[in-house]
């Protein structure tokens, strides 16, 4: 029963990581795509999260060729894909 | 912890009182959602839990708050209120400080009542 | 995984937010491979998107044409909430009759309509995203 | 510390922020205390202040006629960025002709006024003070 | 020339501490009164800055007795003096 | 550091691109500040150092972007800007990989310049 978690802003971050379980996946949109490019971001998920960022919003922002190799990009129709095969989307 | 916990939506508070009107707006749905006879939960969360902080006057500035929809949630059937245990500590509270009756989470807690849950939006 | 049906949940605003925006994207995308968005609803300051006198700059997208086209090009039911909405001053005629108010505002193509219809959705599409400020 | 003149920036819509409400609080206490306060600016998403089509439950403030009381007894000066409000939907009679538009909505004692009159505010001011969402 | 720091959300507190001289002040307004009863707050800031908090906020949301002794409650009226006798505000 | 930086108005960018249309807006001033003859800095604080990060192709999301702006700030005697040390650490990045000239400060000289500057607005 994993959740699909849709971060849009950096600042969210703390009360996402309250409800990640290590089951669930994170997709970074919109703004929160520069989390894609922070130091410490991937250090501070739980191990086994599934970590995706929207290709269109990293490109956009210049950040696509600086993203972490951990962290999976996502056309628009595969975010689609992926918030029907969780169970839930939960949007922070 | 009530382990068979699985509702139809689960609506979670993460802002302290009188932020814009996020807490009323979760609230509208809440009780929206029992009319449907759809099974809600509600969760507070990080600065959510000050929701529940006793002594609120929303009329010092002219605000309504939200203390009579808590209130009427159990009119609403609505009684399964979940604080996060380590935003009491935060902010030095214990669930009898609280408004409502309500149970305290661990984070696997909080994380069951998302995994069991159809639907969730967080306010 | 095809032919799924979503309801999506636009609760931030158009120039606030990019809510409105990655609603759009995400429609188009569901539609595309091959689902159904049975409804679209606004809820709290995503309610302004159904402003029809806003007038962005003419290099920029109109997010309410937008979504106005793609909901007539799919049958895309676009309802409003009418308590967020009133308060905000998105209003149709008929309330603005009810508030003794001239003008009106509700662009063509939204129904301003109550929480039930979110509630409705969320209980029977198969996913409800919602898109936050 | 008497007499001073300010300039509020309110940059918040209201429901999606307090802004609007924090700045009435600062003005009225400003003008208490002796103070001049010669021009209320609204940017960004402030703009939607100034929607005239607002329906706030009745047993709620309504932050638009506050600022149009507190405005006309004091002699406040109420500028709205046009671009920002046209954008955002906020339109009076003049532009609402320009664009075609058969409606409009800008609250009455608003002025449609460029970003220039924040700057010269800022500018000639004591103090500004900014209110941010 | 110290400034006066307005903040209005608690995450907002990371951006304003690296604009925050150890001889400003900060003033807790709107929902960031929160901040006034978190265990941790006080200690994230620069010794000697003076910490305020506006009296009808706090009490608004039930905070005024919990408050930090740390954090003076300001009235309305001394919030406006306090913008005025600072060398400009900056709010967050 | 050009240590004797006195601005009549600070714009602080604390947001990545295309977080709404803050930096856009706050561009928007900068232009209008410089064409009143009032001396504009800007710094770019935290994610806002993102700001001026190349290769940013808003057109993908239909969106503006405010490359052109930020192209034009030297057209406006806007010459003056300011990044966060610890943001291009957090980001990877170095002042050589952005999009227009800028000057590194660390805390206290992100300080001085607020403390030397009569407005300041943050976006």
């Amino acid at each position: 029963m994993a959740s699909l978690h849709q971060l849009n802003a950096q600042h969210k971050l703390a009360n996402c990581l309250k409800l990640l379980a290590k089951t669930d996946s994170l997709v970074l949109i919109e703004a929160a795509v520069a989390l894609a490019v922070q130091a410490d971001f991937l250090q501070q998920l739980p191990q086994g999260v599934s970590v995706f960022a929207l290709s269109s919003d990293l490109q956009a922002r210049g950040l696509l060729n600086n993203c972490s190799p951990a962290i999976q990009p996502l056309s628009d129709a595969e975010w689609v894909a992926a918030s029907l095969e969780a169970d839930r989307v939960c949007s922070w | 912890m009530k382990a068979s916990n699985s509702f139809d939506l689960l609506v979670v508070f993460t802002q302290p009182p009188l932020t814009a009107s996020l807490a009323k707006e979760g609230l509208d749905l809440s009780l929206v959602n029992s009319t449907f006879e759809q099974q809600t939960g509600l969760i507070f969360l990080g600065a959510g839990v000050l929701q529940l902080h006793p002594n609120q006057q929303p009329d010092i500035l002219a605000l309504k708050g939200t203390q009579a929809m808590l209130q009427a949630l159990g009119l609403y059937d609505i009684n399964q209120l979940f604080v996060d245990e380590q935003a009491l500590l935060d902010y030095s509270l214990t669930t009898a400080d609280l408004l409502l009756p309500t149970e305290s989470c661990n984070p696997l807690q909080l994380q069951k009542l998302l995994a069991t849950s159809r639907n969730v939006l967080t306010f | 995984m095809t032919d799924k049906t979503l309801v999506l949940n636009i609760c931030g605003a158009p120039y606030a937010s990019l809510a409105p925006l990655s609603a759009l994207r995400f429609a188009k995308a569901a539609l595309a491979t091959g689902h159904k968005i049975q409804r679209v609803f606004f809820y709290q300051e995503g309610v302004t998107l159904a402003n029809g006198l806003s007038c962005p700059p003419q290099d920029e997208i109109n997010l309410t044409k937008e979504w106005q086209k793609l909901a007539a090009e799919h049958q895309v039911e676009l309802a409003v909430c009418v308590a967020a909405a009133l308060k905000r001053g998105i209003i149709d005629a008929k309330e603005a009759a009810r508030y003794g108010l001239e003008q009106h505002n509700l662009a063509e193509g939204f129904v301003l309509t109550g929480l039930g219809q979110l509630v409705d959705g969320m209980a029977n599409a198969d996913r409800t995203v919602t898109f936050n400020s």
